[in-house]
């Protein structure tokens, strides 16, 4: 009994220190490329090192207990005492000790939430980039209003210096996630949140929806291309040479419930509909209502991409 | 139940251990309706200025409709009041007779709450029309669904105490009623001023 | 019309659920068949639909529950077969999606609440010296509204289809704009009719507790477990009528054609979250604080000890229920409400760990100076500890909004809720049901069953659960029915720790039946060498409960009375006992909620105004009745008090 | 409550009396006393609050028998209802832009307009 626990308890703890510490690779959470995911990163570990503190802190006091004070054969009334029934002191030690960790994780907590709300401080020299990032049912747009470009399923940017996503959604209720650059963000129709992350190394990252929005919630991904500013730059003049422009009915066609391949365009679907202003919430219900009457389900990963 | 604890002074009311523990009960009651109200109020503040394209409160809201309303409501909360107070003199006609006018109270608001509806709808302002209006209507229909029930309940406990008479059970029964209608004045209150009030000033 | 049927109303198309209608039919015709062939439909009716008995309402109570693990289990295993076969094709998107929303529904709504709600029947009337609950008949409706509002929920499995939108059912993903049909409406009116019941439940044992102690029992002096049910009603009568309300704006919505969370009318589907968060957080305290309450009772049972700290204990609960009214902006920190919004409820959640870790340490320093025995409800107590504090830790983690933007809607965050709902909630129902089994069924279940079933699960439990956060940090999100490549080994290992769970679960019905059939029947009312006035009865306990309610002196009644001599069998003071009459309105009332809620689910309005004017006559007819019970005479109480005690001598 | 017994129901009267008198106040701070409007919704808001008080403790007898359970437990429900309400309208003001194009000042507006008409 009290083996199997003190040994488990080590194991776990061992275990859980080895993964943590063989490189995060397979954890992009834990090896993020860039200051938003960084800052998020060193608050999880600060707060894993004190959390397992706790954890073994109450896994040896409850071996302890169990080996000292189990009923076996030999042990009499020693260090038995029912009328026991506690002591202030000791109520309010693991009153104050908890309190402080509550405290000294609050303070870098909120500092952290503060930061976030800003873009990074490292590249505070150039203006960030604002990419409107738009989530439908499933599929995601993304629109560079300043250089007049959109794409779908997939965007690229600039290294070392921060972009501005504009999230909002055309439907159902979306999480704006890239786990290597940073935390998320909900979009939401109707509204508007802002999202600041910025990458320092240039390479393909994965980005998905994380909340969960029906049907083909899993496939509703895209890739982020970080790359230098002169390959984003020359990527923006290809795409506004080669690319179709988005005209209305084309951008609608591309709203219905559904998937899509990647695409890119050289004109943003912001000239005919904000999807983050109040009163844009029955755009899309009023072009493909009758749609949701009876979706498709998917079968392990299949494609019901548009054809 | 320990039904021997009876008390033989004070209210007929309180006079055993399940009266006083149903009187509690309701309070506590009354308690979840606070919270219950208070949700239907957040979301009416939540949702406040979303009328999209339907008319704006202060287009429709008048002053002397919702002071009617609100004086019909308060004088039979008043008359409810009294009615308790007879009943506890121990006037069973007192009770009935005061009973009977809180009912008429009653039902005058809830004519004018229909008719009230019923011009709002006509104005383009309906359940349906936006986020605002929903909030609207739900919030004081949900505050006239409980009148109308408290007047059907009010029916029902007239016959009981025409059947019976005045005594422990129909008292304890009387009394909760008379707590229940009480606190639909007092969410009235809040209707009266956050929604009729500040609709027009804001 | 035969082209409704098919296309509409009966769930079509799948071989699982093919066979699902096909066992719900013959298990449905098997009841039917035994019931007739015995002749114990009376036998039914007369003791248990219409029993007002917080004894037999609690037993139905956790029946009802055990068979809503089951059926919210093979959810479970469904989801982790999907998420272990290589190609993914065993379920399909739409399939997984009605799984883990009836999942997640189930488990809370119609398992952890009601177990714990069943135990609070049984044990509390028990547990304060009172001969049932404040008002019975409400008990009843509450029972039976539950229960009707369960088969509602459930029947959406074969008639037109389960809700598909996850159990926090966002709008607008659940409004009428993305997902019209009868599914969503499913899980509105279970959950609204349930909810009733559950409304009723918490004003009925907060005026129980506060009312029908025994002389002498002050607040101070209440068993532990009494004091957790204090607590949880004054939650669920606060917490309750927010979740009404949210329910019954999106019932409007999608039936009526309001515009609370809808795309259009400017309605705000962020409010849904809202209004369900606001419940939301506090029924996680609702399904906490009753299995605390349990750890509270087994371990200073099975420890000999008195509970350390009991003031702590009960301080430390009252605080963790102020403050679960003040965090449930964390759900949704990632909605960017922004940073003063943040910030505040990042630091109540965290500070809802100190009262939380209080308690922990009080239940080790229970063991401290005592004299530890491993009888399977210990087990499942000590079990509880180091995996709770995981899930508790994490809960932490969680709360650093910053961080959480990270962990939101990822594996990390389910690895934290099932760390807290199984390891507290499960891990309670278990340990409390294995506690209180003999005071119920006259009889222990077996001990080495029990232990078998506890090491399967407990061990299967980790093995599921911990591979979850490593899976949360590599950025796989919940919900998803499909899987990434390098999300595979973790998810294999996940879900062996299933199948563990799994049989240690079948072990447990099991040990139901093998105890049944051959466990001894119990000889005393004191199984355990317990400590508070639940074992001071005989056993199986008599409908009134208490012969002679003994007068309290101190915490730790029955303990006292022990040492004392006392006895709740005062010969020379019998008294006539008065008790209420069953009734058979609370069913049919709750029948009617059910017609009413199946009408609304279908839209047609008939059947809803049926239901409704069924609901309304049942109401007045409760209100003419003026049955004021009945009385039991002395010599029935002598005879029943004589023949119960002859093993004790 | 020895007043119960009275013929002459004093508490009502002065109640409803003082109701009336804070429901006419109310309506003509809206209509006719021109302050500032927070200044008009602070006061109309405490005179609601007055006249819920004047019905709990005149009409209701809030404080009979089990009175200590019961004020508590009324206290404890309108500390929930401001929670409810003042939660509500902090958290879910943000985001929106009314007919604007910028994204944050609307939302400001909005917030601040919303939490004044709330308190």
């Amino acid at each position: 009994m009290k083996n199997k626990w003190g040994k488990y308890s080590f194991l776990l703890a061992a275990a859980f220190l080895l993964i943590l510490t063989a490189g995060c690779s397979g954890m992009p959470v834990l090896d993020p490329k860039g200051p938003v995911g960084e800052s998020q990163k060193n608050l999880i570990v600060f707060s894993i090192v004190l959390m397992l503190i706790i954890v073994l802190t109450v896994m040896v006091v409850l071996t302890y207990m169990l080996v000292k004070f189990r009923e076996r054969p030999g042990r009499g009334d020693k260090d038995y005492d029912p009328e026991h029934e506690g002591n202030t002191k000791l109520e309010i030690i693991w009153t104050v000790i908890p309190l402080i960790i509550v405290t000294a994780l609050s303070i870098p907590t909120v500092i952290t939430i503060y930061q976030l709300e800003e873009p990074p401080q490292s590249s505070s020299d150039k203006e960030p980039l604002v990419v409107h990032a738009t989530s439908a049912d499933w599929k995601w747009f993304f629109s560079y209003p300043e250089q007049n470009i959109e794409t779908v399923n997939y965007l690229h940017i600039p290294t070392d210096r921060a972009i501005e996503f504009k999230l909002s959604s055309a439907d159902s209720m979306g999480s704006f996630w890239v786990p290597a650059l940073g935390g998320q963000k909900y979009t939401m129709a109707n509204m508007r949140t802002t999202l600041y992350l910025q990458a320092d190394e240039a390479g393909t990252y994965k980005g998905r929806n994380s909340n969960f929005t029906g049907t083909a919630f899993a496939e509703q991904t895209f890739d982020v291309h970080a790359e230098s500013t002169e390959e984003f730059q020359s990527w923006v003049e290809e795409t506004q040479q080669s690319a179709p422009p988005l005209s209305q009915d084309r951008y609608d066609e591309l709203l219905a419930p559904g998937l899509l391949q990647e695409m890119e365009f050289s004109s943003t679907h912001l000239q005919y509909v904000d999807h983050g202003k109040m009163g844009s919430g029955d755009y899309l219900i009023n072009r493909h209502q009758d749609k949701f009457e009876d979706l498709p389900a998917l079968e392990g990963g299949e494609d019901v991409a548009n054809d | 139940m320990s039904g021997h604890s009876e008390l033989t002074t004070g209210p007929l009311e309180y006079r055993s251990h399940e009266d006083r523990m149903t009187v509690l009960g309701f309070w506590l009651f009354l308690g979840a309706e606070i919270a219950l109200f208070a949700t239907l109020f957040a979301t009416y503040a939540v949702l406040f200025g979303r009328t999209a394209d339907a008319p704006t409160p202060q287009e429709l809201f008048e002053m002397p409709m919702a002071l009617t309303m609100t004086f019909l409501l308060l004088t039979s909360s008043f008359t409810c009041g009294i009615a308790i107070h007879e009943m506890r003199r121990g006037s069973l006609k007192g009770l009935l007779t005061w009973l009977i006018i809180t009912l008429a109270l009653g039902l005058g608001f809830l004519g004018f709450e229909i008719y009230e509806f019923v011009h709002y709808a006509h104005e383009g302002a309906t359940l349906q029309s936006s986020a605002y209006w929903s909030s609207f209507f739900v919030l004081t229909g949900t505050h006239g669904a409980h009148v109308t029930l408290g007047i059907c309940w009010a029916v029902l406990l007239i016959i009981q105490l025409k059947k019976r008479g005045l005594n422990q059970m129909t008292a304890r029964k009387t009394f909760v009623l008379g707590l229940y209608w009480h606190f639909l004045d007092v969410i009235w209150i809040f209707l009266f001023t956050s929604v009729y009030l500040i609709g027009m000033v804001v | 019309m035969m082209d409704f049927l098919l296309n509409e109303f009966l769930v079509t198309g799948d071989p699982l659920i093919y066979g699902a209608m096909v066992s719900i039919v013959l298990v449905s015709i098997a009841i039917v068949f035994v019931l007739t062939y015995f002749r114990k439909w009376g036998y039914l009716w007369r003791e248990w639909l219409t029993t007002v008995d917080h004894k037999k309402i609690g037993i139905m109570y956790i029946i009802a529950a055990i068979a809503m693990l089951f059926r919210g289990g093979v959810d479970a295993m469904l989801m982790r077969a999907q998420l272990t076969l290589p190609n993914t094709e065993f379920l399909n998107s739409q399939h997984y999606n009605e799984i883990f929303t009836t999942h997640g529904t189930i488990m809370i709504i119609f398992m952890a609440m009601p177990f714990l709600i069943g135990l609070m029947n049984f044990v509390v009337p028990l547990q304060i010296g009172a001969r049932d609950v404040a008002f019975p008949f409400l008990n009843a409706v509450s029972f039976w509204s539950f229960a009707f509002g369960a088969m509602l929920f459930n029947l959406s499995f074969v008639i037109g289809g389960s809700p598909d939108a996850g159990w926090t059912n966002y709008a607008p993903l659940a409004g009428p704009n993305l997902n019209p049909g009868p599914a969503i409406n499913y899980y509105l009116l279970g959950l609204q009719i349930s909810g009733i019941g559950t409304l009723a439940t918490g004003i009925n044992f907060m005026v129980t507790i506060l009312k029908m102690r025994a002389p002498g029992m002050t607040l101070m002096r209440m068993p532990i477990f009494t004091w957790s049910s204090l607590i949880t009603s004054f939650i669920i009568t606060f917490a309750f009528p927010i979740l009404t309300v949210a329910l019954a704006l999106m019932t409007i919505d999608r039936i009526f054609g309001s515009q609370f969370f809808t795309l259009t009318g400017e309605g705000m589907p962020m409010m849904w979250a809202n209004l369900f968060w606001l419940w939301g957080h506090p029924e996680v305290y609702i399904v906490i604080l009753p299995a605390f309450g349990i750890f509270s009772e087994v371990i200073s049972t099975f420890a000999r000890k008195q509970l350390f700290g009991y003031k702590a204990m009960v301080w430390s609960m009252l605080l963790i229920a102020g403050l679960s009214f003040l965090v449930w902006v964390h759900h949704f920190f990632t909605m960017g409400a922004g940073a003063g919004v943040n910030s505040l409820f990042s630091v109540t959640t965290m500070l809802i760990s100190v009262p939380t870790g209080v308690k922990i340490f009080n239940w080790l320093g229970t063991m401290y100076k005592g004299k530890i025995r491993f009888d399977t409800p210990m087990l499942w107590s000590l079990g509880f500890i180091p995996c709770f504090v995981i899930g508790g830790v994490t809960g932490v983690m969680l709360a650093m909004a910053a961080a959480d933007y990270q962990y939101h809607n990822t594996y990390f965050l389910v690895a934290h809720f099932h760390n807290v709902l199984i390891a507290g909630t499960v891990f309670g129902c278990f340990a409390g049901l294995t506690f209180w089994y003999p005071k119920m069924f006259g009889h222990k279940m077996n001990e080495k069953l029990g232990k078998i079933s506890f090491w399967f699960f407990v061990i299967g439990f980790n093995v599921c659960f911990l591979p979850m956060y490593f899976l949360g940090f590599m950025g796989m999100p919940r919900r998803t029915y499909a899987i990434e490549p390098e999300w595979m080994p973790l998810n294999v290992v996940s879900t062996v720790g299933a199948v563990l769970m799994a049989i240690g679960f079948i072990v447990f019905v099991y040990n139901i039946y093998y105890s049944f059939r051959y466990s001894e029947r119990e000889k005393t009312g004191d199984t355990w060498d317990g400590r508070a006035l639940e074992w001071a009865t005989t056993t199986p306990v008599p409908f009134y409960n208490f012969a002679t309610v003994p007068e309290i002196t101190g915490p730790e009644a029955f303990w006292k009375m022990k040492q004392e001599g006392g006895t709740t069998y005062d010969k020379d003071n019998l008294e006539p006992i008065h008790m209420p009459s069953d009734s058979g309105v609370p069913f049919i009332m709750s029948a009617f909620m059910f017609v009413a809620g199946f009408g609304l689910v279908w839209e047609w309005m008939v059947v809803a105004i049926a239901g409704l004017i069924g609901i309304l006559a049942c109401m007045v007819v409760r209100s003419f009745d003026y049955d004021h019970g009945f009385h039991v005479s002395v010599e029935e109480i002598k005879e029943t008090e004589e023949k119960a005690r002859e093993g004790e001598k | 409550m020895s007043a119960e017994n009275e013929k002459f129901p004093k508490q009502h009267i002065v109640g409803f009396l003082g109701s009336l008198v804070l429901t006419l106040a109310a309506a003509w701070a809206v209509v006719g006393s021109g302050l500032p409007t927070h200044w008009i919704i602070i006061s109309i808001m405490v005179m609601a609050v007055v006249q819920a008080f004047i019905q709990l403790f005149m009409f209701m007898h809030l404080t009979e028998k089990n009175g200590s359970i019961q004020v508590g437990n009324m206290l404890h429900a309108f500390f929930i209802a401001a929670v409810i309400i003042a939660g509500s309208v902090w958290t879910m003001s943000f985001g929106f832009s009314h007919n604007h194009s910028d994204n944050g000042g609307g939302g400001e507006e909005m917030q601040m307009e919303e939490q004044e008409h709330n308190h």
